[in-house]
């Protein structure tokens, strides 16, 4: 796709001492150590023609084989001569050409420098965002021309910036001193990174002074961001012990089955979006970045279904003995975990992000949110949302909270209880799916999955106030926000540990969780 | 007994012999008790039936007697011979029992289910563990006077809580003390505030979660994830002799007996049936005048001690203690061979101990791809069709035998 | 055989008609004049002749006034009929006296030195005040025995119960409450199994081996024949004079057959108090809880 | 029977680390199929005992127990965690036993009955951060030392801070930091770790533990931390953790191994088809539809065939006859080179690779070291090591009568 | 309407609680059944209502057999309960409760407003939870939840217990009223008797799990039925 693109820009922007690529500056590029061939490689881009954009492409792009000391660039499975552009046979022996990280950064320099000077405003912006923490000097002249012919504001402003960063390399004290000034404006991450280096090196006081100034003006916009950030992390992970929670708050808050099976059946949701992924990938390879819608009901009807099965087979014999639950879900979650292990591995399984869910929205200079975060705090309250409206506003929430407080009348007053129960486990189970699912997009999914959550799922729902969904929504925001504040201040280690103690004293404090149910009616 | 002020039966007795004559017309008059005028009142029961104390007997010559002889005297290779192999499993299994016993006591007669216990239990490890790590002298890796993962880590002198670890009396003290006085705070604050149930048991794993964590911690002092192993000598005795093997044994053969008879008395007494009733109703027993947090504390802390005996127990029979022990899922374990030996039984949670870890022995190596399927099996079949655990099981058939 | 308390408690009734009889027909308006104490060397400071005491006690749930300025005393010895609506406060009330609800305001005293709202629970029924409830709570996982061993009065320590053995005087005296409460033949059945009127009884049993100076008795007679309501209240006449009882019915016969003084609760106050007459002939308290 | 030489293999199928150790266990198993196939060792057939000691460290002590005093195994393979290995060391030394330890470690240990076949510190983590410093690596100048809490990275940074001094690094730029195990939230942490970075140059050490991984590579990828911003130098990350990655967003990323899946030399691609074949007979999950193999699968496998030589050697599967024989073998390892077992120390002679992660999840060698580097278990950054002799010492570790 | 024949109903330990237990209620009329504490009243409703197994019997309602029936199938059938103890649904609102009586009809079916003429309390705590209410409120809270559905036989266990003198008149009336509608047969156990002979069209005795007296209300005083249950 990209090297449809190619041509179309690469007659964009040729500069006006282009001379064409060379097969010695083709095996200057390709050969030898990585300094040397990202030299040559800065060379052939100042006097860059179409041929050589497109080389660089291409070897962006991993596109380049070797064979010998013959280069080749491969297309649609046909190799071509990099300098004569003519159709060549590629040897069996052919090996990639391999760009370590170094490389593939000046690579990307390159080409982002090539494009700072297109007519079209998304490929600069683009090209400026790349370019963005780069101050290499020898790319003064090019950024002080695409400077002085754009047009759009915000972009002059951000190639000023990228200029001034250049100049405070340079070795005139008032450029220094102007630039020092010009940045102190920027809300850019990098620009911190270049305001520390060179203090580092300067010698010149009033400079120095300058660049202070600049570095304090630069770090207190930051700050803003890293607040922010703090913030939405919590609220991230606070959606997630949610996410994990609510399952739970059916199974154990209402139905008071101590289920330590809720993690292996989160796990169940994830393998089924794993196995979704899977099939869309082999049938619906086009579609391929929408397996994540078909994967969310999928894993509900997983987990549910499974969810169902433990009920009537197992769980409904041990209402009214919620020790006894604890023992059995136990068992049922070893098995659950040996039945994956032994079905998928032992190993993790790999989900993918799509493409939609991939990269975030940037805020801030500092602060950008990342969409898979943002869908799932999405996700998380749609569910919790929809789950509130089961449980509070429906005829089947209804006979759910009149069945676990009572089943024996409620079965006298017209309700089937035994589908009520196998209903409401199969909705707990199924949300714990969606869970599930969630987690495929953030962390691991293997046989594991589910023990890594469940106390923490139980912390949310006791501290919550068992029954209680508001509370569970409290805690778990609570939890997470709280975590997360604490992280950046003490470390995880000992984050983790002072939640635990928080949650110990709370409960002194609240010894029926967050939303305690008062008055007679919690103790009958 | 005297009480100081009248109460219903003395008013009753002042009065006997001066009218007895009915008043009340004759049909509305009360009949007298279908039962005759004495009522039979249940007597106090012996500590262990005849036949509990001949089981006791038999398994205390098994312990000290039959062990020893089995596995020092009688030749490898032979018949009968008991192999160090499965006198270490033994004696790990019968620490693990003592744990049930200590849980059962709390979970099984008072109701409150602790799924922090593995807590007592490592702080009773780790208690013994200083000790044996102190025995080792300077014969560790780094030829230092501290324990080698201090030396690794740059320290110069021992913390101070390591200051009584090379006194042996002061490590049995310690053993009790640890545990009780954390079982104590904890318990005190938790009882006084009136948590209960679920919000009791999910503190407690905040709990162990959270010393676990702290312990995995290098600063903390006591060997980060790796703990303490490599031990040499107990009493400046070599560890690994099987002899000292023997003795660990039968050390913890009659601590578990020993605890049995406590606990069965314990639960024999009124003090018993009050945590029941606790159990049952404690808003009740706090309206017949009992304060339940007292209670509670003492069969916590009693509970919490016998878990920290048992770890102290285990460290030098198994060779290592470390964080893993803390655990939630651990301490969830106790519970469970607890349950699948039959809660509020005593005996019960011991059988569990040895059935779930005897299995899990011999599953890991008989199937190790397996086990889990057959161990999960084997709690979901106890809960559906052994209400009562294993021991109720037993005593069911019982009496249909005797019907 | 022991002495047939129920005979005893048979005689007692009609004594206790006469009074009440006598009583009315005095310009005391049936006011027990003699509010001589007992004599109880122990705790309890009754010498200004109330071993209750409550004033402008208030309580509210999410707003609700459930207990509204309730003011209301108890001399010793005296046995107390609360009636009312439901939902007046009655159990409520008793909530506060021991312990388990803390009022928002007022003062609640036992005896003319004891602070209740001090204490805890368990402080409480130690100090003497014994408690039934409306909904009968036995311990269900006990025999009938134990539940009652349980609430015998001794020292209640940990300790004390670890060594605790039944001495006879004790054990006479348990069994004697048995027949009484005629579950005799039912020592070793375990209390969940009982019927709720047998549970009834049970804690009635609880609350008699508990041998408290007041006994609070929320609708002790819900669920019993007229016979043993009869019965009951024979029970409750003997206790009368030794003990303080409030004792909260909406079984009117029953309450007449005990009654001296009632008091009609209504929206968490005293409406009305007087003698069972009185009280029946008041116009609001037709209006609110006896009807037409 | 008689006719058989007992192995016995001590790898978690179950609990937390049956993720990676499951896969050794079959790797054990494939080598012992092979071995077989061609006649046994000494003529004799391997049976293999397998345990599993489900991630429970006491448990792994009492499995020793079993293989050697019922079993009567002669050689255990075995353990991944060092936690694990500390379990069973004492055992091994008792009952005089053989371990063949296959998983990079933090050193500091040296014991005449184990043979440690993985990377010892200065095989793996040293050679790491001297390719991040060069100009080809990046030239870092600041470093995140991050791990998971316990004693491998705790070890490990300890050394390489040590060694961070020695090349002139001052305290301020590194940053040290350690989550919890089992931790799964990595926002904060990669926040930190970028704000540090706005300081200059940064690389990560990765210490992190098995299934943290994911989510920390998932949040590099959501916070848009580029390799060619600040790299990450992993080095518990191989091509079976990344199974479990969406790689997409790490290419670039970097880990240290003595091995790599990718590494073309005909030993290698024989390698990873009989793993493949072998994966695909036996069903294993997961290695059936796509087989990877690992450096520590690498040193399994190494480990068995030079004991195999060495029982051949000593002509007994005696340990202290096999331990003799261990010394100076040496095998043609995947890895390319010809590997040797010390003649003193134990630990295998190994070449260090570093490798940078491609977008299918296997990993482009990028630099390795100019030959085969002899371990020192017994890190010279450490205090006090330097008088430690490189062998195991005799009696040291062994009970005082 | 209701039709039993020979129950016989034992406790798991054995013990037989009901005894050859047969009996018949009619639409339009009031059957009242007396006995002592612990004679297994309780136990015959709840056989009837399906919540104790029986062993032996037959119940057979409205036409069909329904010994076999769960019962939320006997309550489908037409057969309201009001159980000993109140039982309502502690941490439900008042409403909810409500609508749990209603739980076999349709979703749209209001509740009916008469139950908050004959119990105003209950519309002024709408809101409140059931288990915040007094006993008496709930006792009252109990015995709407089984009319809402309008059964066809309605059995009330003890329904007056804890409930003020007024509203226990008000709840006679209803009952009356109920019965004399014809569209509704009333099973009623009682222990307040003068209640349950105003009430009483016909009326059973319970001792020990056996009938020992059976007959017309309006006879009760001439058969002594009051003795009956004084022991
Ligand atoms: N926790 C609570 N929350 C809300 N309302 C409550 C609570 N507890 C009691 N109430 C209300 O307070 C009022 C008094 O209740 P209480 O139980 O004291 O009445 P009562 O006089 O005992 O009635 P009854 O005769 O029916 O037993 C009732 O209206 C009840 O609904
Ligand atoms: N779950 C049970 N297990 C064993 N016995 C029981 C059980 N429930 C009740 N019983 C016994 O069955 C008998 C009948 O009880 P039931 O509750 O039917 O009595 P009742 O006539 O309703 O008495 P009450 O008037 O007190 O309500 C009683 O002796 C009781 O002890
Ligand atoms: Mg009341
Ligand atoms: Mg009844």
């Amino acid at each position: 796709m990209r090297l449809r693109h190619l041509l179309f820009y690469a007659t964009l922007f040729i500069a006006a001492h282009a001379h064409a690529l060379s097969a010695d500056e083709v095996k200057g590029i390709i050969f030898g150590e990585t300094d040397t061939r990202v030299e040559a490689l800065n060379k052939a881009a100042l006097t860059a023609d179409e041929k050589t954009v497109a080389f660089i492409q291409a070897l962006s792009d991993d596109a380049v084989k070797t064979s010998g000391d013959k280069v080749f660039v491969v297309k649609d499975d046909k190799a071509f001569d990099p300098v004569t552009g003519a159709e060549q046979p590629l040897p069996q022996d052919a090996e990639d050409v391999i760009n370590p990280n170094m490389m593939r950064s000046e690579l990307d320099n390159a080409l982002a420098a090539l494009k700072l000077l297109s007519k079209d405003e998304q490929l600069r912006r683009e090209a400026i965002k790349t370019l963005g923490s780069d101050s290499d000097e020898a790319r003064l002249p090019l950024i002080e021309k695409a400077w002085a012919a754009e047009t759009v504001p915000a972009l002059k402003d951000q190639l000023e910036m990228m200029r001034a960063a250049i100049l405070l390399g340079s070795s005139d004290r008032a450029k220094r001193l102007e630039a020092a000034g010009l940045l102190s404006a920027s809300k850019n991450p990098a620009t911190k990174t270049v305001l520390i280096e060179r203090l580092g090196t300067e010698l010149d006081a009033d400079v120095k002074v300058a660049l202070q100034a600049a570095l304090a003006k630069v770090e207190a916009s930051l700050a803003w961001g890293d607040k922010l950030g703090a913030i939405f992390s919590g609220i991230s992970l606070g959606s997630i012990l949610l996410l994990v929670a609510l399952g739970l708050a059916i199974t154990y808050g209402l139905m008071g089955v101590i289920n330590m099976a809720h993690g292996e059946l989160m796990m169940i949701g994830a393998y089924a979006t794993y196995v979704v992924q899977g099939l869309f990938q082999k049938y619906l390879p086009g579609a391929f970045d929408w397996y994540l819608l078909a994967a969310v009901p999928v894993a509900f009807l997983a987990s549910a279904l499974m969810g169902a099965v433990l009920e009537r087979s197992v769980i409904r014999f041990l209402y009214g003995r919620p020790l006894e639950t604890l023992l059995a879900t136990w068992g049922i979650s070893l098995m659950l975990q040996q039945l994956v292990r032994s079905i998928f591995g032992a190993q993790n399984v790999g989900v993918e992000n799509p493409v939609w869910m991939s990269g975030g929205v940037q805020v801030l200079g500092n602060l950008s949110l990342p969409y898979n975060r943002l869908v799932i705090i999405g996700f998380a309250i749609a569910v919790l949302l929809g789950m509130g409206w089961l449980i509070g506003r429906t005829r089947l929430g209804l006979f759910v909270r009149g069945v676990t407080q009572n089943r024996p009348i409620a079965s006298c007053m017209g309700v089937n209880t035994a589908r009520i129960d196998t209903y409401a486990f199969a909705l707990g189970s199924g949300i714990a799916g969606l869970a599930g699912c969630a987690l495929s997009q953030v962390g691991n999914v293997g046989p594991d999955l589910g023990q890594g959550y469940i106390v923490d799922a139980f912390m949310v729902v006791v501290l919550g106030g068992v029954g209680q969904l508001a509370g569970t929504v409290y805690a778990a925001m609570g939890l997470g926000i709280l975590n997360k504040f604490l992280e950046g201040w003490t470390g995880a280690v000992l984050a983790k540990i002072a939640v635990l103690v928080i949650i110990i004293i709370f409960i002194q404090k609240r010894p029926q969780g967050i939303f305690a149910m008062k008055g007679r009616s919690a103790e009958a | 007994m005297s009480t100081p002020f009248p109460t219903i039966n003395d008013s009753l007795l002042a009065e006997q012999g001066t009218d007895l004559a009915p008043k009340v017309p004759a049909q509305a008059r009360p009949p007298a008790p279908s039962s005759p005028g004495r009522v039979e009142l249940p007597g106090k029961g012996p500590l262990l039936t005849r036949s509990g104390w001949s089981a006791f007997v038999i398994a205390l010559i098994v312990v000290c007697a039959v062990a020893p002889v089995l596995n020092l005297w009688v030749p490898e290779g032979h018949a009968l011979h008991l192999s160090t192999y499965a006198v270490a499993l033994l004696g790990k299994i019968m620490c693990y029992a003592i744990c049930a016993l200590a849980m059962d006591l709390i979970w099984g007669y008072t109701g409150i289910l602790s799924l922090g216990h593995g807590v007592f239990f490592a702080l009773g490890g780790y208690t013994m563990g200083m000790y044996l790590m102190r025995q080792i002298g300077a014969d560790g890796n780094y030829k230092s006077n501290l324990p080698d993962f201090m030396v690794f880590l740059d320290w110069k002198e021992l913390p101070w809580h390591w200051t009584f670890s090379d006194s042996f009396v002061a490590t049995l003290i310690l053993i009790v003390a640890v545990p009780g006085i954390v079982a104590f705070v904890f318990g005190y604050f938790a009882f006084r505030s009136r948590i209960k149930g679920v919000y009791f048991s999910i503190i407690t794993q905040a709990m162990t979660f959270a010393a676990m964590l702290l312990f995995f911690r290098n600063e903390t002092g006591f060997g980060g994830n790796n703990g303490f192993t490599d031990f040499k000598r107990i009493l400046d005795i070599p560890i690994a002799t099987p002899s000292m093997r023997m003795t660990l044994f039968v050390m913890t053969g009659l601590t578990l007996l020993g605890f049995f008879l406590f606990a069965k008395w314990l639960v024999g007494s009124k003090f018993g049936r009050v945590l029941q009733a606790i159990r049952d109703a404690e808003t009740r027993v706090m309206f017949s005048g009992y304060s339940p947090l007292g209670y509670k504390l003492t069969i916590w802390v009693i509970s919490a001690v016998m878990c920290g005996v048992a770890g102290a127990l285990y460290v030098p029979q198994v060779g290592i203690i470390n964080p893993g022990e803390m655990s939630p899922a651990n301490s969830i374990e106790i519970a469970i061979w607890a349950a699948v030996g039959g809660r509020a039984s005593l005996i019960g949670p011991i059988v569990g101990a040895f059935i779930v870890n005897g299995a899990k022995s011999w599953l890991t190596v008989a199937y190790p791809e397996f086990w889990l399927y057959f161990l999960g099996a084997l709690f979901i079949g106890v809960t559906l069709f052994l209400p009562n655990g294993v021991v109720g099981l037993v005593k069911k058939l019982r009496k249909g035998a005797e019907q | 055989m022991t002495p047939d308390l129920l005979e005893e408690g048979a005689r007692r009734v009609q004594e206790h008609q006469a009074l009440v009889e006598r009583q009315n027909n005095t310009a005391s308006g049936g006011r027990n004049a003699s509010t001589g104490r007992i004599a109880t060397p122990g705790e309890v400071d009754v010498t200004h002749g109330r071993i209750l005491y409550l004033q402008d006690v208030s309580v509210s749930f999410d707003g609700f006034k459930a207990i509204n300025k309730l003011s209301l005393d108890i001399a010793p010895g005296e046995l107390r009929c609360i009636i009312g609506p439901n939902g007046a406060g009655k159990t409520t009330m008793m909530d506060i006296i021991t312990g388990k609800t803390r009022p928002d305001e007022g003062t609640v005293f036992f005896g003319s030195t004891i602070d209740l709202l001090r204490h805890k629970e368990a402080d409480i029924a130690q100090l003497g005040i014994g408690r039934k409830f409306q909904k009968p709570t036995v311990f269900e996982q006990l025999t009938v025995f134990e539940n009652l061993e349980l609430a015998l009065k001794t020292n209640k320590g940990v300790k004390a119960s670890m060594f605790f053995r039944l001495d006879s005087l004790q054990s006479d005296r348990l069994a004697e409450i048995l027949v009484t409460i005629h579950l005799a033949d039912s020592v070793n059945r375990l209390a969940g199994n009982l019927s709720h009127g047998q549970k009834q009884w049970l804690e009635i049993g609880m609350l008699l081996m508990q041998d408290p100076k007041l006994l609070l008795l929320d609708e002790p007679v819900a669920g019993m024949t007229d016979e043993e309501t009869a019965r009951t209240a024979e029970l409750f006449l003997t206790l009368k004079g030794k003990h303080s009882l409030m004792v909260v019915e909406h079984d009117m016969s029953f309450i007449r057959t005990i009654s001296e003084i009632v008091t009609v609760l209504c929206d968490g106050s005293v409406l009305a108090q007087g003698t069972l007459d009185q009280v029946q002939a008041d116009e609001r308290v037709i209006e609110v809880y006896l009807g037409r | 029977a008689e006719d058989t030489i007992k192995v016995g293999i001590l790898h978690s199928l179950s609990g937390t680390m049956a993720i990676s150790e499951t896969v050794l266990k079959d790797t054990v198993l494939m080598a012992i199929d092979e071995i077989n196939a061609k006649g046994g060792v000494m003529g004799k057939k391997l049976e293999p005992v397998v345990v599993d000691p489900a991630s429970n460290w006491p448990l792994f002590a009492e499995k020793t127990k079993q293989l050697l005093g019922q079993d009567k195994v002669s050689v255990i393979f075995g353990c991944w965690t060092s936690v694990s290995r500390k379990s069973v060391l004492p055992v091994v030394e008792e009952m005089n036993g053989l371990l063949f330890y296959p998983v990079q470690y933090e050193g500091e240990e040296l014991s005449k009955n184990v043979f440690y076949t993985g990377a010892a510190p200065n095989q793996q983590a040293i050679p790491a951060v001297d390719y991040l410093m060069s100009k080809a690596g990046g030239g870092a100048k600041r470093w995140v030392l991050l791990g998971t809490d316990y004693v491998y990275p705790r070890t490990t940074n300890k050394i390489l801070r040590a060694y961070l001094k020695s090349k002139g690094v001052a305290d301020k730029d590194i940053d040290e930091k350690y989550t919890p195990f089992g931790h799964s939230d990595y926002q904060t942490i990669v926040a930190d770790v970028k704000k540090f970075s706005q300081g200059g140059k940064t690389a990560v050490v990765s210490t992190i533990n098995g299934d943290s991984n994911v989510p920390f590579y998932k949040e590099l990828g959501n916070a848009g931390l580029k390799a060619k911003d600040v790299p990450v130098v992993a080095f518990s990350v191989g091509e079976e953790e990344l199974r479990g990655v969406d790689t997409k967003p790490l290419v670039g990323h970097l880990a240290a191994w003595n091995y790599f899946m990718s590494i073309k030399n005909p030993t290698n691609t024989e390698f990873i088809k009989k793993w493949s074949d072998y994966a695909k007979a036996k069903g294993i999950a997961g290695h059936k539809d796509k087989p990877l193999t690992n450096d520590p699968m690498e040193a399994t496998y190494i480990g068995i065939n030079m004991w195999k030589q060495a029982v051949e050697k000593a002509k007994s599967t005696d340990t202290d006859k096999v331990i003799a024989a261990m010394a100076g073998q040496t095998f043609k390892a995947p890895s390319g080179i010809l590997s040797k077992m010390d003649e003193k120390n134990h630990h295998l002679h190994k070449s260090v690779f570093i490798g940078e992660i491609k977008a299918d999840g296997q990993f482009n060698v990028v630099w390795k070291t100019p030959g085969p580097v002899k371990a020192k278990p017994w890190s010279p950054y450490i205090e006090g090591n330097a008088s430690k002799p490189d062998e195991p010492v005799k009696g040291m570790s062994v009970v005082k009568k | 309407m209701l039709n039993v024949k020979n129950i016989n109903q034992y406790y798991g330990g054995g013990s037989h609680i009901l005894r050859d237990v047969s009996l018949e209620a009619h639409l339009g009329k009031v059957t009242v059944l007396l006995g002592r504490n612990g004679v297994g009243k309780t136990t015959l409703l709840k056989s009837l209502m399906g919540l104790v197994p029986i062993k032996t019997g037959s119940i057979e309602f409205d036409g069909q057999q329904i010994q076999k029936y769960t019962p939320y199938e006997r309550a489908r059938a037409g057969i309201g309960f009001v159980p000993q103890g109140r039982e309502i649904f502690a941490r439900l609102t008042v409403e909810e409760n409500l609508c749990m009586g209603l739980a076999y009809k349709s979703a749209s079916t209001p509740i009916p407003a008469e139950l908050f003429e004959l119990f105003p309390v209950l519309k002024q705590m709408l809101n409140r939870r059931g288990g915040d209410l007094s006993g008496g409120q709930q006792q009252q809270l109990a015995i709407a939840r089984a009319l809402a559905a309008k059964p066809k036989l309605l059995i009330l266990d003890e329904p007056t217990e804890g409930i003020q003198p007024s509203i226990i008149k008000d709840i006679g009336r209803v009952i009356r009223m109920l019965a004399d509608r014809g569209d509704m047969a009333i099973l009623l156990v009682e222990q307040y008797y003068d209640f349950a002979e105003e009430l009483a069209d016909d009326y059973l005795v319970m001792e020990r799990g056996e009938f020992i007296a059976r007959g017309l209300g309006k006879n009760m005083p001439a058969d002594g039925v009051r003795q009956m249950v004084a022991i």
